[in-house]
């Protein structure tokens, strides 16, 4: 059993071990030193983090919605949320380019508003908003789940109005659990590259411009690029992993 | 106080039957049922935190039936207390003030008589996972009665603390009752815990009221076969009456004192007041029955017997020097008494 | 709250609905019927299939040892088997490259076995396999704590040594979970796409043809593939939620 | 049968403390305690489940510490049952048949022998989500012993039990050890469980053996004021003695029986045996307290005060006569007494 749990793990751990060991440090610092690398790699985490605080703005009600409530059809609910971690994602990158090319209505719309999706900032937040929401609401709802009903309850009766008891006990009681949705949906946010690559390969967020790299120049110029993007992910690893989340505070 | 009428509601599997409830000012009153049989449904009516399908909920005059829970100033306080985990005792105490229009200086000066009163002063900046059973449940009272509210439920209120602090909780909460002069609404699976808080109650069964009385009346005169043995009389007896005798168990008993007028209906004892000895152990007036010893048990360190007599099987008390001294065992011949002063009577239907 | 929530579900969904009634019946029996494009949904299907039975041989120990075990670095080797997830796509092809490239001890050996991973099936269901396994070992670890350590105590008392005991009583009782955890594995591997590009453009699975046909022939072209592939991912979300898991069965 | 020798574990927070036990072919023996007391994790040492720091396990004269659990014949029965939700009674009670070379058809006829025996006979065919907890119990017991074990361990067998079916079990456990002729290891934190149940028994408290003797034994001479408490000897008072003379709570007795050697120790007195009274209540040859009553409760239908002597506590049965009619309450001066022969005595250290 341990012989075979550990070839799993090395079958993980391996393949981004060698990448980043891969590049020599020379080619690194230069790497580090490439303006359109660093341009890239801030575009993909202001991108990401944008979308993650519009997660948190329209996913908490949702969460909280589904949290608190038991309807007939709520498992319809629950999968048309976790729909977009199961689409393809350039199928993602097709549906969104669909809704809102020129000839659509609501493509009119938003022309005439001045918004533009394709190859902008605002395509991309929109992607990333779609494929890391699932994340957030899904953490968020069992944060609030986790939160006695009782206590809303005890508030309620005290006096505190339903927007008084959210601010005043649910959210001081989750917020861990809606910062670790938060992480999540943003680490999600950028890891994608499907859907960005159809909907906006200009500008260039850091998994398309290693993909460029990758196409234009081979695989050890886009080793750097890897072991930058890397380095993040494991940051945001830690930070997830340092916020771990107590599982009885509530008690 | 509060006047709860028709109270309707069909869930699955569950109906709420047209409970009609009514609760006098400043009285402590005690809802008493087993698991599931409506209680905590009827308390969170009340606080309007189950949607009702008929009926309305007066409270101390006002028909609150639609107003929402933070309108009705009641006081919830649950069996497992729900302080807020984030907050200090005090911080929990002074929550619900601001929205009774309290000054902050006042509620906290308030609040901190009331964690006097309650010897939880030294406690006030502590978080409830530092407090033990008992001192949550003094918080959780604290936090209640902070808003100085009309009405104050109480959800199970003893039933999770240990038994050595259950007895000195009851009296704090018979104490705070006394003091605040607020009305009270307890649920309770517990009877004895009815009898020593309450002074009237009501018993619930299967979403239906089955006796609404004083506390002292329901347990002395039980209406229907369940609230007996809800109540301790767990002897009951399909009996017939008939020309001043009263026959059950296969033995039919003359003499008795009050016996009912209909012909048909229930008698029942409280296994204390059934004991067994052979004939000679009993006053004349008391009345006896032959049967045998289905099953001897010792809870804790009393006796107790289970009895056949004629198809019907007793709980009955025993003396220590009946088992040990005279060897009473399974299947023994023996007679039990009753005073017939013990025997209650009820009607076949209510 | 109701009206955000709504909002949250609309852009879930409009964009899905759109694509998938953008396409006139007439285009999408052509594609239909075109052998490329069932060609590559075959080869998507089965490679995925492939990957979440070894994502089930290899990842049940795991899950085993992860569910039944506490040990100093749990969390860390926790982290490890989630990493995947947070990786963006593109790294995870370059790294696997990265591994079997010729020129590294690992790729050598693999060639001297005649194993190709670089446009190559084999190298499809490597990807597959890495982004999936997450998912896989995840659940069935959730499946496996939720039976009780007594259970499988009292089976060991009786007689039964370890591997009777699970096949006796583990796998009996949380099989579901492990099919669930199988289906997961099997939709997040069809729809994989930024590793997969750099693994094997060709053999193309369904996400890629998509995206060629979208480079090639524009937003229409590309419409009914992506129908199709949005089709058969909501006939597994079906499936899962079909299997959706008894809460207290173990009870 | 079961010996056990300087047990040893330390884990985080807790250690088992060098714990000998020696259990003898065929008995019930209980091991008490409180909760965290190390009981359960002795119970799964014996199992092979929890992993040893040193020490050994000896079953029936066999070395089995290095043993896998399933090579040991031990049946395990828990609390909580845990009954193999997949399988039907019958498949669960035959499931470790097969490892101990009991042939299908054979296994299945004494399977079915056990399941009449047990009043299960009807159920065979049931999964276990639709027993009731007695059903479970039995199913459970039924299954240990279907495997023909050394040793059945029992934890806590009868504490997830409604009290109606406790008494009702304890029957049918003693009954079922009587007629296998297996050793049973039970652990409890109920003294009177092991009261009805075991012959012998040993008493843990953080992971200490505490005693180990036959269970009347533990009863009637607790030998540390720990033991004392948990058979119910609550009231504990560090005691001098002197020249044929016992001081404790601020009196001094002379003419006591059976007075030990020591200077210094604890005397304890059961609640039971104490009773509150007037100084003419008492026969001439008990020994009497003066004090002021600080708490009196009514648990149930009984009467139990707080009387506080000398700055000592202690708890003491009341008559209900003396509260009813002569008007007993908080700070009433009362008088109480006991018998000599119910005092007990334990040395300082042990």
């Amino acid at each position: 059993m341990t012989i075979s749990a550990g070839l799993v793990l090395l079958f993980i751990a391996i393949p981004l071990l060698t990448t980043l060991t891969a590049p020599t440090g020379e080619i690194l610092l230069e790497t580090l030193n490439d303006a359109d690398v660093l341009k890239s790699v801030w575009l993909s985490m202001t991108t990401s983090a944008m979308a993650a605080g519009l997660a948190f703005v329209f996913g908490t009600p949702l969460a909280y919605f589904l949290a608190r409530n038991d309807f007939p059809g709520k498992k319809v609910v629950e999968s048309l949320v976790d729909l977009p971690i199961m689409i393809p994602h350039p199928v993602v990158g097709i549906a969104l380019l669909s809704l809102t090319s020129p000839n659509m209505w609501f493509g009119e719309f938003l022309q005439s508003m001045g918004v533009t999706i394709m190859g902008t900032r605002t395509g991309i937040v929109c992607v990333l908003l779609f494929v890391g929401m699932p994340f957030y609401v899904n953490t968020a709802k069992s944060g609030i789940e986790s939160i006695p009903r009782r206590m809303e309850n005890v508030s309620r009766s005290l006096g505190a109005g339903s927007a008084a008891t959210f601010f005043r006990i649910t959210l001081p009681l989750c917020w861990r659990h809606m910062l670790v949705g938060m992480i999540m949906c943003m680490a999600r946010a950028i890891s994608e590259f499907g859907a960005i690559i159809i909907v906006a390969y200009h500008p260039m967020i850091a998994p398309v411009l290693m993909y460029e790299r990758f196409t234009a120049y081979g695989l050890t110029y886009s080793q750097p690029v890897a072991v930058i993007l890397i380095v993040v992910s494991m940051l945001f690893f830690l930070l997830l992993r340092s916020m771990s989340l107590p599982k009885s505070e509530a008690q | 106080m509060i006047r709860l009428t028709a109270l309707h509601m069909d869930l699955p599997g569950f109906t709420l039957n047209d409970v009609d409830l009514h609760i006098r000012k400043g009285e402590f009153f005690a809802l008493m049922g087993s698991t599931g049989s409506g209680k905590t449904l009827v308390l969170e009516t009340v606080a309007g935190l189950a949607p009702l399908d008929s009926g309305t909920v007066e409270i101390g005059g006002r028909d609150v039936t639609k107003l929402p829970p933070e309108a009705r100033r009641v006081s919830l306080v649950y069996q497992d207390h729900a302080l807020f985990p984030h907050l200090t005792v005090l911080q929990n105490v002074m929550y619900g003030q601001r929205y009774h229009g309290i000054p902050k200086e006042r509620g906290r000066r308030e609040a901190r008589d009331l964690l006097d009163a309650l010897g939880l002063a030294r406690l006030e900046n502590r978080k409830p996972a530092r407090l033990s059973g008992g001192e949550k449940q003094r918080t959780a009272m604290a936090r209640a009665l902070a808003c100085r509210p009309d009405v104050v439920l109480l959800d199970e209120p003893l039933s999770s603390l240990d038994p050595q602090f259950r007895g000195e909780l009851r009296h704090t909460l018979k104490q705070i009752h006394e003091d605040m002069g607020a009305t009270f609404l307890m649920v309770t699976h517990d009877f004895t815990d009815a009898m020593v808080l309450a002074e009237r109650g009501a018993v619930i069964k299967d979403g239906s009221l089955h006796q609404q009385d004083t506390v002292t009346n329901i347990f002395r005169r039980p209406a229907t076969p369940f609230t007996a043995s809800f109540v301790g009389m767990t002897n009951v007896f399909p009996a017939r009456y008939d020309n001043g005798s009263c026959a059950f168990a296969g033995h039919s008993f003359d003499g008795l004192p009050g016996l009912p007028e209909w012909r048909a209906g229930f008698a029942a004892l409280r296994p204390e007041d059934v004991i067994v000895g052979t004939a000679a152990d009993f006053p004349a007036e008391w009345h006896i029955m032959e049967g045998t010893v289905e099953r001897l048990e010792r809870e804790g360190f009393t006796w107790t017997a289970t009895v056949r007599c004629s198809g019907q099987s007793l709980t009955a008390m025993v003396d220590r020097h009946m088992v040990l001294n005279r060897g009473l065992g399974i299947d023994s011949p023996v007679t039990v008494g009753f005073a017939g002063e013990h025997l209650h009577h009820m009607p076949k239907d209510v």
